[in-house]
């Protein structure tokens, strides 16, 4: 028997890993990183004294009522700036999908177009979630003034940017074979798209959107900014007077909320399934 | 003769698009105001006010080095978070029974019910005002996040080469490296090289429990106006994370090959 | 601004809680309805530089902000935007820094420290003290281990009195109210410094709006009168014993100042 | 109006030359089957003639055009003209039975009725038709993921059935059916192109199914043409050469095959050329 | 200690009734072909061999053990011990050709030798060794994406002769292949079954491969055995019967069929049962 030939992917694999544990040693550094302080008794006992804080919640009625408002609030404007954010990613996501890319397996002589609009349109979903929320905000305060309409708008955007974003990516991810076969059997992409990448693709595209939808509900930072308030504002707010009792309060609704982005998650890729 | 969708299904889709539109309602947004002349204007007056960005050298080693902080934290705390998240995703997958799976996905809907904000003031009470802190408040969120979607993807894969090993005779966790890795990694990456961008924004966090970056400096810039200021720390933060995105899209179209 | 002529809108500078800025301004926003005969709408924010752009494109009539906001608002809208009134208080306003470390007794045990400010662009949680620190000789930037904004200035009490930040430092005013609800502890937190005084806080409105509502509102303002049992609950929420007129002029020392922290450009 | 090839030479990405210099002239309404060994490069020369893999070198000419000269609308056209029974059928595991099969149209529809159809099914009647040609017309309600190999099978050819396309490719079409069924298979099969009046080429490993019932039969081994016959010349000398390559393969499997000078069943096809 | 089945019925999920009342006994050692029309139950009943599928009816002992009584220890060393080749290669399409052999010992490995061995090959002799009596010893640092057809259903076989396993199930493990490798192949799992004195049963839908390699062919229809033969047996009628099920089918197919009367070529197994 002659000899088996090396694993020639193993040289490579060898340097990666070395190269990753050399750069890894300054980022700790850089990072202050030192575990042991987390076992400094100090420290256990302020984090103690804070977490005891915790209980008893605040349930009194005020707060309730103020609490019941901010949820409504927070739970109509997550929805708005997913509709509107669907509006912006649905097809910037499509666009940038190389597996239902036409020219890539089509005329090759045209493919440096399609090569140069995905490219566009990855940078420009790059720049709409990558300028932060804070700009947008300001920038539609300047539009709409205060209130709900100029965060619910730059909550739009920015995760328009990112759904649209990661759709490309799951819509990349998944067994292309299908949309393949159909795209060679002159379908078109959007019809590709239906019958080819969703049948694979679909719970995972409905489980990313619904986790975006629950990050817009914990959205603080925009919403305060412009006086939106909402949920995620009741809780910066408790959160920075360090008051335990309604922060804990706001906790468990945010829990309660996630617990029902979870269920309605499953039940929606159960009913794709 | 049956449907192709169930009347079942027509009325979750009936019932999403109304809570949209009762949602715009309820807000009462003008949106037509988007499309006046005078939103153009204020638009262009505002984005020409970060024109041109700030090139003044001690400002720029000033961003470079934020640059570098924000790197270091954001990195080191998706890594942690992907270790967490694999963790915690293979039971919340349903691979070890129900039991664990329904515990599994407590504990990352208590992670990722738990904003930032909260698990960095909790940090900082640990592990003191510092890079440290921000380091492991994004970790924990982070790690609640991944864990969710790694779950997901992997609950979304196709289980016939998974229970073909199985077969076998292999162990859950081999089974798992041989069969379902290979298929789920792409997807994986993606959302943790995703996590990865995102962590280089979470600018406010780290602001507050003094870890500096690039966050603190542009929210810094921003309440003082120094709009040629944030702009260059925009432009930084864009940099990163267009790199982090291209990184994602060469290094998943090489695994795809 | 076609509607606004029958609406005031209204919004603060977050230097406190928003909600806590609501619950302060009800009575004071019922007054004012009552004095202008327009409708009062207030909107609290969480972002002190929402409150400048806002005011600046016209979007809020009347905002209460603090002496740097003022500055910087004004330098926005080109001039234009109008002081009204002040708090008596307001003409000689300090900041006090505070520790619940023992180890601090003065400005030249704070190197090496973490330390707190409130916004960045608070006068009194942030300018005054930096510029009042510099006079001492102490750079923030190179001389703390490490600068946290907790965001506002009750914010700063609480980082202090956790134990988060060696020390902090955040405005007379809510400092001495925090004291008198007996929300900090005074065994534990201390005050080791004030600053001296300067102008803070005033009611400004944009420069177009109309001359005879900007004097209605100056009046309003003016009129209240501690002695009257119904003004007095506004004053009490307000902290102030009395309103006083004021003018741009009374802000130079404060943009001096900001300019020489190297906060204004 | 067929297809030809010229000379056309095709490497995959890692390097392999999965084709050399392939000369090949079919006429249209032909029936032809490919022989060949396994990774000889039948699947590839299909996806050639798909216009599926774009050849490096050569010239190539479907049905009248160059496909990767055309523009991307004409290339869609003659896509949509093309149908290609993949050898693993490329079905989503949870797509059922019927929207599987409309998806043969995709090519020919409008978009609405693509869409439209997803929500209802729009031609269950025709895709019934054509499974019941297969004997699988009860299971046009199905999930994919709930049928056997041969089922499955089954389904992908109705799509392709269902598509009416002018150029028929079928790569391996019956190697998961039961010997009484690829034989009304691949009688079906060529029975539809005579009577449609349109090109054939289908891979076979069952060597015995491609002489019987193909007037013309291509043997292709290491990514050339070895030989291209009328069914009725092709010697066991022919195939034993074309299968040899396989080092030290034994022969028997080949005894079985029936006397090679017989000659193909097949009826001449009345030309009615798309 | 080979298997045997009495009374087992299984319906699957969506209430299609695919095995019913099957009584069967194969001693260790035996070699047995199954044959059967496309959705007879021939994968079914593979699978339930395999352990895989849980009969809703009857009892099933499998080596001497009754898989869904034992406990999971005792489950999984058994399926340690059964090696299923799967119709449609289950293989993930990125992994590579070496990986997906060495999978097959993953059930005897200990942990720390799986995962090292994703690392870096623990085994690449082994996993080429049966590669090349497959002769495909070349790609062993292929990826399976890359493989055609009939080369990926030899990696997949390739991993159950590297597993070694006491039952040895093959589900089609010829469909890809061309004539001469079919041939090639069946032989090969024939001798080394009775090389290593274990059980084989493998479904095939070439009847002629079936009869001339296996000692002992059953067929099937309609989830039912219907006949259970020595090879010298089977005759055509009852193969005429065991097709038609198929509605109007024409039995042309079966004529190529050797006669059905010729005694099976293979020497009787030197029993060595594990
Ligand atoms: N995507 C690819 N990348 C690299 N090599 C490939 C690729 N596809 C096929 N090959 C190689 O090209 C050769 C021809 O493959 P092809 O699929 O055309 O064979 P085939 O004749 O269809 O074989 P089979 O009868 O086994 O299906 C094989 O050696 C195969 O390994
Ligand atoms: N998961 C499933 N759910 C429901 N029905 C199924 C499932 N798997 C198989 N069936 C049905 O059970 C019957 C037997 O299937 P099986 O796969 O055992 O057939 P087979 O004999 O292997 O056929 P083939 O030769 O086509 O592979 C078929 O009618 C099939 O449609
Ligand atoms: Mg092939
Ligand atoms: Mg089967």
């Amino acid at each position: 028997m002659s000899a088996v030939p090396r694993d020639p992917a193993a040289l490579p694999r060898l340097g990666w890993t070395l190269a990753a544990l050399v750069l890894l040693w300054p980022l700790l550094r850089l990072a202050d990183f030192e575990p042991v302080r987390l076992l400094d008794e100090g420290n256990l006992r302020a984090m103690g004294h804070f977490i005891r804080g915790f209980l008893p919640m605040e349930t009194s009625h005020d707060f309730m009522a103020l609490l019941g408002k901010a949820m409504v609030e927070t739970l109509a404007m997550a929805t708005a700036g997913i509709a509107l954010s669907l509006l912006l990613a649905v097809p910037l996501g499509l666009a940038m999908t190389r597996g239902l890319s036409v020219s890539r397996i089509g005329p090759g002589r045209r493919a440096w177009i399609g090569t140069l609009v995905r490219a566009l349109v990855r940078a420009l979903l790059a720049v709409l979630r990558g300028v932060p929320e804070l700009v947008w905000a300001l920038l539609f305060v300047r539009v709409f003034g205060l209130g709900a309409s100029a965060g619910v708008l730059a909550l739009g955007i920015t995760y328009g940017g990112m759904l649209g974003k990661v759709y490309g990516e799951i819509l990349e991810s998944t067994d292309g074979r299908t949309a393949r076969g159909l795209l060679e059997a002159g379908s078109g992409r959007v019809a590709a798209l239906f019958y080819g990448l969703l049948p694979h693709a679909g719970g995972e595209l409905v489980s990313y959107t619904v986790y975006r939808w629950e990050c817009a509900v914990r959205a603080s930072v925009v919403m305060g900014f412009v006086g939106a308030g909402g949920l995620g504002q009741l809780m910066d707010q408790s959160m920075k007077m360090l008051n335990g009792g309604e922060a804990a309060s706001i906790l468990l609704t945010f829990l309660l909320l996630v617990l029902a982005a979870d269920g309605l998650s499953e039940f929606l890729r159960r009913r794709l399934a | 003769m049956r449907a192709g969708i169930s009347p079942a299904g027509v009325f979750g889709l009936v019932l999403l698009a109304a809570a949209a539109a009762g949602s715009f309602a309820f807000l009462e947004m003008p949106l037509g105001a988007l499309f006046t002349g005078s939103a153009a204007r204020e638009a262009v007056a505002f984005v020409g006010r970060f024109i041109p960005p700030e090139t003044d050298p001690a400002f720029l080693a000033k961003v470079g080095w934020a640059a570098l902080e924000t790197l270091a934290i954001s990195l080191l705390s998706t890594l942690l978070a992907v270790l967490g998240g694999v963790t915690l995703a293979l039971p919340a997958a349903g691979r070890q029974g129900p039991l664990a799976r329904q515990a599994a996905r407590f504990v990352l809907n208590l992670l990722r019910s738990v904003p930032e904000l909260v698990w960095a003031t909790l940090m900082v009470l640990a592990a003191g005002l510092g890079p440290f802190a921000g380091t492991l408040a994004l970790a924990l969120h982070t790690t609640g996040v991944l864990g969710r979607l790694f779950a997901e993807a992997l609950e979304n894969t196709p289980r016939a080469p998974a229970q073909a090993v199985t077969g076998l005779g292999a162990g859950p966790l081999a089974a798992f490296l041989y069969a379902v890795l290979p298929l789920v990694a792409p997807q994986w990456l993606a959302y943790a090289l995703y996590r990865w961008e995102m962590n280089i924004r979470m600018a406010a966090i780290l602001g507050f429990v003094g870890a500096g970056g690039l966050g603190a400096l542009l929210y810094y810039s921003l309440s003082l106006f120094h709009e040629a200021e944030a702009s260059t720390v925009i432009l930084a933060m864009l940099a990163m994370a267009i790199a982090v995105d291209g990184a994602s899209a060469w290094l998943r179209q090489r695994m795809a090959g | 601004a076609a509607q606004a002529e029958d609406v005031l809108r209204v919004s603060a500078i977050p230097d406190e809680a928003p909600t806590e800025l609501q619950r302060k301004f009800a009575p004071l926003g019922a007054y004012l309805e009552a004095e202008t005969g327009m409708k009062v709408n207030f909107v609290p924010v969480t972002d002190y530089a929402a409150v400048v752009e806002a005011l600046a494109t016209r979007k809020i009539d009347m905002a209460w902000l603090g002496g740097f906001t003022f500055v910087q608002a004004k330098i926005r809208t080109n001039g234009t935007a109008v002081p009204l009134v002040q708090r008596a208080e307001d003409a000689k306003f300090t900041s006090k820094f505070i520790t619940a470390n023992d180890g601090i007794k003065g400005f030249a045990d704070l190197k090496g420290k973490t330390f707190a400010f409130g916004a960045p662009s608070s006068t009194s949680g942030h300018l005054m003290p930096r510029y009042f620190l510099g006079q001492e000789g102490l750079n923030p930037d190179k001389d703390f281990k490490n600068v946290a904004f907790s965001g506002a200035h009750d914010a700063t009490v609480a980082f202090v009195q956790a134990g988060k930040v060696d020390a902090g430092v955040l405005n007379a005013s809510v400092w001495d109210k925090l004291v008198e609800q007996k929300k900090v502890d005074p065994a534990k937190v201390r005050v080791f410094a004030t600053t001296p005084s300067y102008f803070d806080y005033n009611w400004t409105v944009r420069g177009d709006l109309d001359p005879k509502i900007q004097a209605k509102l100056t009046q309003a303002f003016l009129k209240l009168d501690p002695a009257n049992p119904a003004h007095k609950e506004i004053m009490a929420l307000q902290r102030a014993s009395k309103f006083i007129p004021t003018k741009a002029e009374n802000y130079k020392g404060i943009e001096t100042a900001a300019q020489a922290a190297g906060l204004l450009k | 109006m067929g297809f030809s090839l010229k000379g056309v030479g095709l490497t995959h990405a890692n390097g392999f030359r999965a084709l050399r210099d392939v000369d090949l002239r079919v006429a249209c309404g032909e029936r032809v089957a490919l022989v060949g060994a396994s990774g000889a490069g039948k699947t590839t020369l299909l996806r050639v003639l798909a216009a599926a893999l774009r050849p490096d070198t050569g010239r190539l000419s479907l049905l009248g055009t160059d496909p990767w000269d055309a523009s991307p609308a004409t290339l869609r056209r003659l896509r949509a003209r093309i149908g290609l029974v993949h050898q693993a059928p490329p079905i989503p595991p949870r797509q059922r039975v019927v929207t599987a099969v409309l998806a043969g149209r995709l090519g020919q529809w409008p978009l609405w009725k693509s869409l439209a159809s997803l929500l209802y099914p729009l031609d269950p009647e025709g895709a019934r038709h054509q499974l019941a040609r297969l004997d699988l017309g009860e299971r046009l309600y199905e999930r994919c993921d709930r049928l056997s190999g041969g089922q499955l099978q089954r389904v992908a050819l109705a799509r392709v059935l269902y598509q009416q396309p002018d150029l028929f490719l079928a790569d391996e079409p019956v190697s998961a059916m039961d010997p009484a069924l690829s034989e009304l298979t691949v009688a079906l099969l060529n029975e539809e192109a005579s009577r449609r009046g349109v090109t054939l080429v289908a891979s076979l490993h069952a060597v015995d199914l491609a002489l019987r019932h193909f007037p013309r039969v291509i043997g292709v081994k290491e990514g050339q043409v070895l030989f291209d016959l009328p069914a009725g010349q092709v010697r066991e000398a022919q195939l034993r050469e074309l299968y040899a390559a396989e080092g030290s393969v034994p022969m028997a499997g080949l005894a079985v095959l029936p006397d090679a000078g017989q000659p193909a069943a097949a009826a001449p096809p009345p030309l009615r050329c798309a």
